[in-house]
């Protein structure tokens, strides 16, 4: 039996630095019939409706607005329309500023050595932020977070870094090898991806009881 | 569809004006590393400059008076006053005999981008504020297309039309950060 | 034997909220003769020579230019003269514009307080501009840097907190005891130097062994 396409889903917009966006969206059945996707979005206070710029640079079931197509300055209302030989379908509206749905790269350069306070051995993790986001300027806040985990086990442990670009790591396993990785947000946007992950081991120490 | 707060626009013009006279200072520095010492005997004096002719506050008293609609229209007139200019220092910063000239040429490039998007912004942002803020002075700029045959004038000149730049620049990242305040009020951890 | 008076030098020109400055010079050698010093300006596009305002308010060899003296945007051009009985000296002139001259105070009640998040001790650091800039209209756009260590320790660790008025410190050492201090600087000139230091003691907390 043939139906008309059901409703797709757009699952989500990002920007890795307010220059460009990429939305993705979500198919629903297609009815048993071949079925094509359209996006198309309005811009704020403007009755014009586009067409997805450039449907191929963000990979399937995407759409990608370059730096001429991206604006801060006008929220985009964003639908997108499945279509077959049966009929349409859209998916619902939805509204997006490009400065809220910053999605940084991870942070550079993340270093890790083993330094010791008075006997006792600590991690000093250290990153940059990634190379494009501005914060010299003071006007852009990245927060951090690093997650730590000795290599045989399977949980990380979490430590929330605020907008520091190092972090003391205490109470090591002697001779323990480490897992380090870290990320970052902007205080409206979402976590980038975990950094490449760093590896240290932690020397035997003698365990001197106080 | 759902618009976005003045307040918001306000602080992204404001973070564009921070760049670009950034980006001006940077460039003055760049071109002071190679400039020919007679150049600050014979470059022409400020009141030069092709938006001289138009008045603003020169001090806090008087720039806190001014209304958001004529801060606004200040702006535009001094942003709109740059659009020639900028392609002129754009094409000759590609000839220009400096050392660091790829370098100058690239801000340049990026002076340009962020200026035409504050620009957008603030197209967006009259359109939201007063009508006064529409009314736009022109300021045409006359310096044409050359700016010297020779190495010296043309270091000179180019120099000359950055520093009015630079100086026009501050004047608008001033006013966008007295406009943002005011209209933070609600906000006030923002000011 | 007696001289004309060496040349004085324009040492540096100072505002702290950009609503008025004051220049210093140090004078050269006075010939052995009693020796009086100067301060004469020109704002640019403009040829009349004005003398300095103000010889007292800011202290020896110093010119102090209040609000109704200081404008922005304009070009000052400043000589100091030298006098005694033999001769004149001028100093080479100075150009300046007050928005690039702009050096706040410290930032004020810098308050340091231990917090705990899930267990883990931090310091929320907190502070107010200097009362003499005016950021509330926005006529002064401030940035803030910290800087961290503990007492024993040499190097301090640095942390630029963008133009919030709060940072927050994780990663402390337990029982630690840390000294804070913070600077700001407007958008477009000079730190501040660092305001008086702040002193913590972060309790000890359980070393969770692995």
């Amino acid at each position: 039996v043939l139906f008309p396409p059901a409703k797709p889903g757009l699952t989500s917009c990002r920007s890795p630095e307010k220059e460009t966006f990429t939305c993705w969206w979500k198919p629903g059945s297609d009815g048993g019939l071949p079925t094509t996707h359209a996006l198309y979005y309005r811009k704020e206070s403007s009755e014009t409706v586009y067409e997805c710029p450039d449907y191929h640079t963000a990979g399937e079931n995407s759409c990608f607005f370059n730096k001429n197509d991206t604006s801060i300055w006008v929220n985009y209302n964003i639908t997108v329309v499945a279509t077959n030989a049966l009929g349409r379908a859209f998916s619902d509206p939805v509204e997006i500023d490009v400065v809220y749905i910053v999605k940084p790269n991870p942070p550079e350069k993340v270093t890790v050595t083993v330094m010791e306070d008075k006997g006792w051995p600590f991690l000093r993790v250290s990153w940059e932020p990634p190379h494009k986001a501005d914060t010299r300027s003071g006007w852009i806040t990245l927060i951090y977070e690093l997650r730590v985990k000795l290599e045989e086990e399977i949980d990380w442990e979490m430590h929330l870094a605020g907008q520091q670009k190092m972090f003391n790591i205490f109470s090591l396993r002697s001779g323990g090898k480490y897992l380090v990785e870290v990320r970052c947000k902007p205080d409206h946007g979402f976590w980038s991806e975990w950094s490449s992950t760093s590896y240290i081991k932690v020397p035997d120490y003698f365990h001197r009881e106080k | 569809c759902g618009a976005i707060p003045i307040s918001d626009l306000l602080d992204r013009a404001s973070q564009r004006s921070d760049k670009l006279h950034s980006l001006s200072t940077t460039l003055t520095q760049d071109l002071d590393s190679h400039f020919p010492p007679i150049g600050r005997v014979i470059m022409p004096r400020p009141s030069m400059c092709h938006t001289s002719s138009l008045q603003t506050p020169n001090d806090k008293e008087q720039a806190l008076q001014v209304s958001e609609s004529d801060l606004l229209s200040l702006v535009r007139s001094l942003l709109q006053a740059w659009e020639d200019p900028l392609v002129v220092l754009s094409t000759s910063a590609n000839t220009l005999p400096h050392p660091a000239q790829s370098i100058i040429s690239n801000k340049i490039q990026e002076l340009q981008e962020h200026s035409k998007s504050l620009g957008d912004g603030l197209v967006v942002l009259s359109g939201k504020m007063a009508p006064g803020a529409q009314t736009i002075s022109s300021l045409p700029y006359f310096g044409g297309n050359d700016i010297g045959q020779d190495r010296i004038s043309k270091l000179i000149n180019f120099n000359f039309l950055l520093s009015c730049f630079r100086r026009d620049s501050h004047k608008i990242d001033s006013f966008l950060k007295i406009l943002r305040c005011r209209a933070a009020k609600m906000l006030p951890e923002m000011c």
